[in-house]
C-alpha cells in the first residue's frame, strides 16, 4: 500500500468541506479521483500534503502516519504534488523552476534528472533559460509536472492536468503519466474529463460535496452508468 | 442565407508583443445567428484576438468592422454600447449580491441609469430580469446570493448578464472552461438556442471538442497567429494539418466526433 | 448584581480621586517634565543634578521645614506628551509648580498649559526668545541663557574677527532656526561689512554630513556659525576634519564646550572654536568649587552643564516656594520676580520685566589635550550684561 | 565642475550605506511578508558592536575583522529574533506584526542606552582610509571611495547568491509563492530564517561601516529607517537593483537638492517618492503582485466576534466612561481621557 487516507476531514474556517475521505493507493496504480467542480478533489489533495491547515483524519505513507507532519516533511518523504492552476514561479526559468522541485534521490522510487525529463517533455529542453512567465498553458503544465518529479516522488497528487489544456496536449499528458507509471511511480489524478481518466487510470473514487460516493475499478465503474449520471454529469 | 445580415468581419488582424507574432493577418466574418468557434494550441494567440476585438488591446494592423462600424482601437465602453456582449473566462459576478441582483445592477448600467438616484435597485427592472433569469433557467435562483451558487450556475447567471446588454454579437473566452463535460453540453446547448431564437452571433473559444463539434456551425484553427484552417466541423476534423497542430489522435473527446480522423 | 458591580467599581473611581485631592500636607512636590528617553545624554547628568539639590534641600530642613519631592516624568521628546505629563502631574499629583524641559518646542508648550491652566512653570534649558519674549507668559520663567543672549556672548567675540564672508549651518527647526536670526542680526548691527554666502539646513538628528561639508566649502566662506549639536555635531566635525573644511576658517559655535556635546568629540575635537560651554574642570570659584565636590562625592563622575541646570532649577524653585511660604501660584509668581538665588556661577537674579534668569554662559575656544575636547580661555559672561535694554524688551513681550 | 563631480560622489557614498539596510529590508520583505520595522535597530546594533569591537581590537585586522564580525553577531541574533518572535506572527495582519517589530525597536534602544550609556560615540576611523583624495583642489575622503566600491560590490555578490546558488532560486521561488516552495517539500522554516538572518546581516554591516563617519548613537535607528522605507518604496518592494538605483536616487537628491533648496531637503525625498508612485505604483522595479493566491476560506479572522456577554460588557464599560465626569476626581478624568489615546510613545 503506497497511501492510505481515512477519516479524513478538513475545514475552512467554520465551513466543513471534506466528510470522512478514506482512499488507497497500491504500489504503481493510478488511482482518479472524479468528481465536478467544487467537490472537493483539490482540497483532498490540499489537505493529504497538509497545505490545508484545519484538517483531521489518518493518513499513511508507506506505511507510516504522516497526518501531524508539516507540508515539507510529508512532500520530502516521496509525496509528489502537482497543483491545478499550474503554479509554476513566472519569474523563474525552466531550469530554475525544476531546481526547486530538486529532493535527493529515494532508494523506492524513480530517479528523474533533467534530462530525463527534457526527454519526457521535448518542449521544456528546447526553452530551459525561458522565463515560466512567458510559456503557453500546455508547456506550463508539463514544467509543473516535471517540476514535481525532480523531487523523485513515489506517489504524484496530480490536480486536473488536463484542464484548458488543447487535446493534442492532453495526449502529450497521457503519454506522460504512462511513463511515470511505468517507471514505478503511483498516481492520484484528478480530473472531469472521463475519457482522459479512462486512459489512464486502474481505479477511481468519485467525490461529490466533500463525500467519497463511489469506489472501484474503471471497469466497474463503466457497469453503472446511474452513478456517472448521479454524480458526475458525464 | 444571403439575407442574413454580416455582424462582424475581420480583415488582416495583426499585433505583436516585443517582436514576437501573437497574431497575423487574421481575417473572417460572423453573420448573424452564427456561432463559430477559434480553436487552437495554447498560446496560439485566441486571448489576443479577443482582446482586440473587445477592445482591451490596439491592433497593430488590420480592420474590425461591427456592425458597419469601424472599431479597431476602439474603448471597450465604446464596443460594448454597439451591441457586444461578454462572458469572462473567470467569472465576473458580485458574489455578495442576489442572482437577481446581479442581473439589474447589468440592466442599469446597460440603460444608463447609473447617476438616476430616483429609482431604486430593487425594484429596477424587475421584470426585465426575471424574463432573462427564466431565458438562462434560473428562474428558481433570484433571490440567492451568487456566492452560493455551482459552478455551472454561476456561468448561466454570467450568460443572463451578458444578454442584458441586448447584444447582437456574444463574445465567450473558454465558457465552458472549469465545467463537468455535461454541463459544458447544457450551456452551450442553452446558448446556441438563445443565439438562433435572438439571432445573436457567438464567437467562443473552448478546448472541449465535444462541445466544439457539437454545437460550432462554423471553427476557425489558429496556430502561432495564423488561420491555418477554416470551415465546418467535419472539413476541421479532416484537416491533417489541425491534427498535426492541435486535435491529435482524438483520444480524450467523444468517439461520436472521431470521424474522419482514422484516415 | 451587575447593577452593584458597577456602583461598585465607580466607588472606587471616586474614592482614588478623592484620597489622591487629600495629600499629606507635610510635603511639597514639584513636577519636573524633560525628554528622558529621546536625549539621555543631557537629561541624565541632568536629573543626576536635580536629586542632588533635592538631598541638599531635605538634608538641610527642607522648605519652611516641609519635606521637598520632585515627581519626574518622560515627554518622549513630544509636545503633546509634555501637555499630558503636565495635566497629570497637576490634577493628580498636585504639585505646587512645573519645572524641566529641554527642547524649545515643548517648553513653549507646557508654557501654554501653565498660561491656560494657572501653574507656575520654571522652564529650565529651552533656549528660544519666545518663552520669554514673543510668547512670554505671566507663569512662566526661565532659567537657561537664551539664544539671544548666548548669540550675543558669540557676537561679541565673532565681531572681533578679520571674516567678512560667512557661512551657517543648523538644524532646520525652532531652536537652530531662531539661533542663526539673533547671530545674523546681532552681527550685522556690529559688522555692516559682512557677507552671507551661504546656509546649510539639516534636518535635526538627520544631517548627511558629507554634501554638507562640500557644499560650505564650495561657498569658500572665511568663518562658519554652527549650530548643530549631538550627533549631527560629531558627523559634522567629522567630515568637516576629513575634508579640511575648518583648515584656515574660525567656527563659531552654540553649545559645543558643553561636555555632552564636546566630550564626544574625543580625539577629532577641532581646535580654536568659538563655543559657549562649560569648562567645569578650569572654573575656579567656591561656589562652582562646593559644587563640584558634592556632585562627583555623590556619583564619582563629572558633572555636565546638564548637571548645572539641573540642580539649579530645583534650587531656585526651592528658594522660590521658602520666599511665597505658599504654592499659591499668584504668590510665587510674586516671590520670583526680581529673586536672587545663588548658583554654582554666581548669584542669578529672576527678572521681573520678561521672567528671565540672569544665569550667563562660558564663552572660550576649543582646544585638544590628550586626545580630549577641552575649553580653554574661558570667561564666565553674566546673563545680564547680554540681555536688550528694558525698553526693548517691553516692546518684545505681550502685555498682559 | 571638479565640484559637482565630488559632491555626486559623496552622494555615491552614503548611497553604499543605505543600499546595504534597504536591501536587507527588501529581501525580508521579499520572502516573509514582514514589513521588519526593527531593521533600523539591527543597522544600531551593528554600530554599536562594531565600536565595541573595533576599540578592543586594535591594528588594521582589528577593525576590519571587527567590522565583519559585528555584522555576523547580529545576523546570529536575528536569527534568535526570527525563532522566537517572527515565526509566532507570520500568519498575523501587517498591522501586528509592525507594532511587534516597532516594539523590538523600543526595546533595542533602551538595551542600547543601559549597556552603552546615553552619550554618542565616535569609532575609530578606518585603517588605511583615514584621510582625503585631492581632486581637483576638493578633498574627497578615502573612505568615501573605499564605500562606493562597496555598494557594487555587494549588489553583485547578491546577485550572485540569488541567480547562481540553490538558495537564491528557492528565495526568489518564495517570494513569488510560498506555499508551492513548501509543496515542493522546502522547509521554508529555515529558508525564512535564513533569508531574515542575510537581511540582518546586511543591516548590521550598513551601521558597523558607518562608524568612522557617523556618531554611534541610541536614535540611529529612527534615523535610517525612514531613509531606508523611502528607498525600498521607490525601488520597488523586494527588488535588490531597485533598492540600488532609489539608494543613489535617493542620495544624489539629498547632495543636489541642498546646494538649491537647503531647507526642504526633508521634503524633496518625499516628493520623489511620490512622483515615482504616481508613474509606477510598485515603485522602478517593483512588479505588480498578481492576484493573492490564497485559498478560499485560509483567510481566517485575526479576532473573534464577541459574545453576547462580551457586547454588554463593552456597552457597561463605555457608560462607565461616559459617565465618569458626574463623579469621579481630576486625577480618574485624566487616566480616563488618556486611555482612548493611547498611542505608543516616541
Amino acid at each position: 500500500m503506497k497511501l492510505s487516507v481515512q477519516d479524513l476531514n478538513s475545514h475552512y474556517g467554520p465551513a466543513h468541506i471534506l466528510f470522512d475521505i478514506a482512499l488507497e493507493v497500491g504500489d504503481g496504480e493510478v488511482v482518479a479521483l472524479l468528481g465536478r467542480n467544487g467537490a472537493g478533489k483539490s482540497t483532498t489533495f490540499r489537505s493529504i500534503i497538509g497545505l490545508v491547515e484545519q484538517r483531521s483524519g489518518r493518513i499513511v505513507f508507506e506505511g507510516k502516519d504522516v497526518s501531524h507532519q508539516p507540508t515539507h516533511a510529508i512532500v520530502s518523504r516521496g509525496l509528489g504534488y502537482v497543483p491545478e492552476e499550474r503554479r509554476i514561479f513566472t519569474e523563474l526559468t525552466v531550469e530554475e523552476n525544476l531546481e526547486v522541485g530538486r529532493q535527493p534521490r529515494r532508494p523506492n522510487a524513480p530517479h528523474w534528472t533533467r534530462e530525463k525529463l527534457f526527454a519526457l517533455f521535448p518542449n521544456l529542453g528546447e526553452m530551459r533559460n525561458r522565463p515560466g512567465g512567458r510559456m503557453s498553458g500546455g508547456e506550463q503544465q508539463m514544467l509543473t509536472i516535471a517540476r514535481t518529479l525532480m523531487g523523485n516522488p513515489s506517489l504524484v497528487l496530480l490536480d486536473e492536468p488536463s484542464e484548458g489544456l488543447s487535446p493534442k496536449i492532453v495526449e502529450q499528458m497521457v503519454d506522460a503519466i504512462l511513463i511515470m507509471k511505468k517507471e514505478g511511480v503511483s498516481i492520484v489524478v484528478s480530473e472531469q474529463n472521463l475519457h482522459f481518466a479512462k486512459l489512464i487510470s486502474d481505479r477511481a473514487y468519485i467525490i461529490e460535496r466533500g463525500r467519497i460516493c463511489f469506489g472501484g475499478t474503471m471497469a466497474e465503474l463503466d457497469a453503472r452508468p446511474d452513478i456517472r449520471d448521479a454524480h458526475l454529469s458525464l | 442565407m444571403s439575407m442574413v445580415p454580416t455582424l462582424l468581419s475581420v480583415e488582416g488582424l495583426s499585433k505583436s508583443y516585443g517582436g514576437v507574432h501573437a497574431v497575423r493577418g487574421v481575417s473572417f466574418e460572423l453573420k448573424a445567428g452564427e456561432i463559430l468557434a477559434l480553436i487552437g494550441p495554447n498560446g496560439a494567440g485566441k486571448s489576443t484576438c479577443f482582446d482586440m476585438l473587445n477592445g482591451q488591446k490596439d491592433p497593430d494592423s488590420g480592420r474590425i468592422n461591427l456592425l458597419g462600424e469601424d472599431t479597431a482601437g476602439r474603448p471597450p465602453r465604446a464596443i460594448c454600447r454597439l451591441g457586444v456582449g461578454r462572458t469572462f473566462q473567470i467569472t465576473a459576478t458580485f458574489p455578495t449580491m442576489t442572482v437577481r441582483e446581479n442581473v439589474q445592477v447589468a440592466l442599469v448600467s446597460y440603460r444608463r441609469q447609473l447617476f438616476n438616484l430616483w429609482s431604486s435597485t430593487p425594484r429596477f427592472e424587475q421584470g426585465e430580469a426575471a424574463r432573462l433569469l427564466e431565458l438562462v433557467g434560473m428562474g428558481g435562483y433570484a433571490d440567492r446570493p451568487c456566492g452560493e451558487l455551482a459552478y455551472g450556475d454561476l456561468k448561466r447567471l454570467e450568460l443572463a448578464v451578458a444578454l442584458a446588454n441586448q447584444p447582437k454579437l456574444l463574445l465567450m473566452d473558454e465558457p465552458t472552461a472549469g465545467m463537468a463535460p455535461r454541463e459544458r453540453i447544457e450551456l452551450m446547448r442553452l446558448t446556441a438556442r438563445i443565439a438562433r431564437e435572438q439571432s445573436i452571433g457567438v464567437l467562443f473559444t473552448e478546448h472541449d471538442m465535444d462541445v466544439v463539434f457539437e454545437h460550432a456551425d462554423r471553427i476557425l484553427v489558429l496556430n502561432r497567429g495564423s488561420l491555418i484552417a477554416e470551415g465546418s466541423p467535419e472539413q476541421v476534423r479532416g484537416n491533417p494539418e489541425v491534427r498535426a497542430v492541435y486535435l491529435g489522435e482524438g483520444l480524450v473527446y467523444d468517439a461520436r466526433h472521431r470521424k474522419g480522423l482514422s484516415a | 448584581m451587575q447593577r452593584r458591580h458597577f456602583l461598585g467599581a465607580s466607588l472606587a473611581i471616586a474614592l482614588a480621586g478623592l484620597t489622591n485631592t487629600a495629600m499629606a500636607q507635610s510635603e511639597i512636590k514639584i513636577g519636573e517634565i524633560n525628554s528622558y528617553s529621546l536625549l539621555p545624554a543631557f537629561t541624565e547628568p541632568y536629573r543626576k543634578g536635580w536629586q542632588l539639590a533635592v538631598e541638599e534641600i531635605n538634608a538641610s530642613g527642607g522648605i519652611n521645614g516641609k519635606k521637598l519631592v520632585v515627581v519626574s516624568k518622560d515627554d518622549g521628546g513630544k509636545p503633546a506628551d509634555a501637555q499630558t505629563a503636565a495635566n497629570e502631574l497637576v490634577s493628580s499629583e498636585n504639585v505646587a509648580m512645573l519645572a524641566g524641559t529641554f527642547l524649545s518646542n515643548i517648553g513653549l508648550a507646557v508654557s501654554d498649559f501653565a498660561n491656560q491652566k494657572k501653574v507656575f512653570f520654571l522652564a529650565a534649558e529651552p533656549l528660544t526668545d519666545a518663552i520669554t519674549w514673543a510668547k512670554g507668559n505671566r507663569y512662566t520663567f526661565r532659567l537657561r541663557p537664551s539664544n539671544y543672549m548666548q548669540a550675543a556672548m558669540l557676537a561679541e567675540a565673532a565681531a572681533k574677527l578679520p571674516a567678512k564672508r560667512w557661512a551657517t549651518i543648523a538644524p532646520n527647526y525652532e531652536y537652530g532656526q531662531s539661533a542663526v536670526a539673533v547671530f545674523k542680526k546681532l552681527m550685522s548691527e556690529k559688522r555692516p561689512d559682512i557677507q552671507w554666502v551661504d546656509e546649510q539646513w539639516p534636518p535635526f538628528g538627520k544631517i548627511d554630513a558629507g554634501p554638507v561639508v562640500q557644499a560650505l566649502a564650495q561657498a569658500n566662506p572665511e568663518a562658519i556659525l554652527n549650530v548643530t549639536f549631538g550627533a549631527d555635531l560629531v558627523k559634522f566635525v567629522r567630515e568637516g576634519n576629513t575634508r579640511g573644511l575648518f583648515k584656515d576658517r574660525t567656527v563659531v559655535s552654540f553649545l559645543t564646550g558643553e561636555p555632552e556635546y564636546l566630550d564626544p568629540l574625543k580625539e577629532e575635537t577641532p581646535e580654536g572654536w568659538i563655543v559657549t560651554g562649560y569648562p567645569w574642570y578650569s572654573i575656579k570659584t567656591p561656589e562652582h568649587d562646593a559644587f563640584l565636590k558634592a556632585y562627583q562625592a555623590k556619583y564619582n563622575d563629572y558633572p555636565r552643564l546638564g548637571s548645572i541646570v539641573g540642580y539649579q532649577t530645583i534650587k531656585s524653585a526651592a528658594a522660590i516656594l521658602a520666599k511665597a511660604n505658599s504654592t499659591d501660584p499668584e504668590k510665587l509668581i510674586a516671590a520670583t520676580e526680581g529673586l536672587s538665588v545663588a548658583s554654582p556661577f554666581g548669584e542669578i537674579t529672576f527678572r521681573k520685566i520678561d521672567h528671565q534668569s540672569t544665569l550667563g554662559a562660558f564663552v572660550g575656544k576649543t582646544a585638544l589635550k590628550d586626545g580630549k575636547g577641552v575649553m580653554v580661555d574661558a570667561v564666565y559672561k553674566k546673563g545680564s550684561d547680554y540681555l536688550p535694554s528694558d525698553a526693548e524688551v517691553e516692546k518684545l513681550r505681550p502685555k498682559e | 565642475m571638479p565640484f559637482y563631480i565630488v559632491q555626486f560622489l559623496t552622494g555615491l557614498a552614503s548611497a553604499a550605506s543605505l543600499f546595504l539596510v534597504a536591501s536587507g529590508l527588501s529581501i525580508i520583505f521579499g520572502v516573509t511578508r514582514i514589513v521588519n520595522f526593527a531593521h533600523g535597530a539591527f543597522y544600531m546594533l551593528g554600530a554599536y558592536v562594531a565600536f565595541t569591537l573595533t576599540d578592543r581590537f586594535s591594528g588594521a585586522l582589528g577593525f576590519w575583522g571587527g567590522i565583519v564580525v559585528a555584522a555576523l553577531i547580529i545576523a546570529a541574533v536575528g536569527v534568535l529574533v526570527e525563532m522566537a518572535l517572527l515565526r509566532r506572527i507570520y500568519h498575523s495582519p501587517e498591522l501586528f506584526q509592525l507594532l511587534a517589530t516597532f516594539g523590538l525597536t523600543l526595546m533595542v534602544e533602551d538595551l542600547v542606552v543601559l549597556i552603552w550609556g546615553p552619550s554618542e560615540l565616535l569609532g575609530r576611523r578606518a585603517p588605511g582610509f583615514k584621510g582625503a583624495v585631492d581632486f581637483f583642489g576638493q578633498n574627497i575622503p578615502s573612505y568615501d571611495l573605499f564605500l562606493i566600491a562597496l555598494g557594487p560590490i555587494v549588489l553583485g555578490i547578491l546577485w550572485l547568491l540569488f541567480q547562481r546558488t540553490r538558495w537564491g532560486v528557492l528565495v526568489r521561488a518564495a517570494t513569488q509563492d510560498r506555499d508551492m516552495v513548501a509543496a515542493l517539500g522546502v522547509n521554508q522554516k529555515w529558508l525564512f530564517t535564513s533569508v531574515f538572518a542575510v537581511g540582518v546581516f546586511l543591516a548590521a554591516l550598513g551601521g558597523a561601516l558607518q562608524i568612522p563617519r557617523d556618531a554611534v548613537h541610541h536614535a540611529m535607528d529612527l534615523r535610517i529607517i525612514v531613509d531606508v522605507f523611502v528607498v525600498v518604496v521607490i525601488g520597488g518592494l523586494g527588488s535588490i537593483i531597485g533598492a540600488f538605483v532609489a539608494a543613489v536616487l535617493v542620495s544624489e537628491l539629498n547632495a543636489f537638492g541642498i546646494l538649491i533648496f537647503p531647507k526642504i531637503s526633508i521634503i524633496l525625498v518625499f516628493l520623489v517618492m511620490a512622483a515615482v508612485l504616481i508613474v509606477r505604483p510598485w515603485g522602478l522595479f517593483g512588479k505588480q503582485e498578481g492576484p493573492a493566491r490564497r485559498t478560499p476560506g485560509l483567510t481566517v479572522n485575526p479576532w473573534r466576534t464577541l459574545t453576547s456577554g462580551e457586547q454588554l460588557a463593552a456597552t457597561a464599560a463605555l457608560i462607565i466612561a461616559a459617565a465618569l465626569p458626574l463623579f469621579s476626581g481630576n486625577y480618574a478624568l485624566t487616566i480616563g481621557s488618556e486611555i482612548p489615546r493611547w498611542r505608543a510613545c516616541r
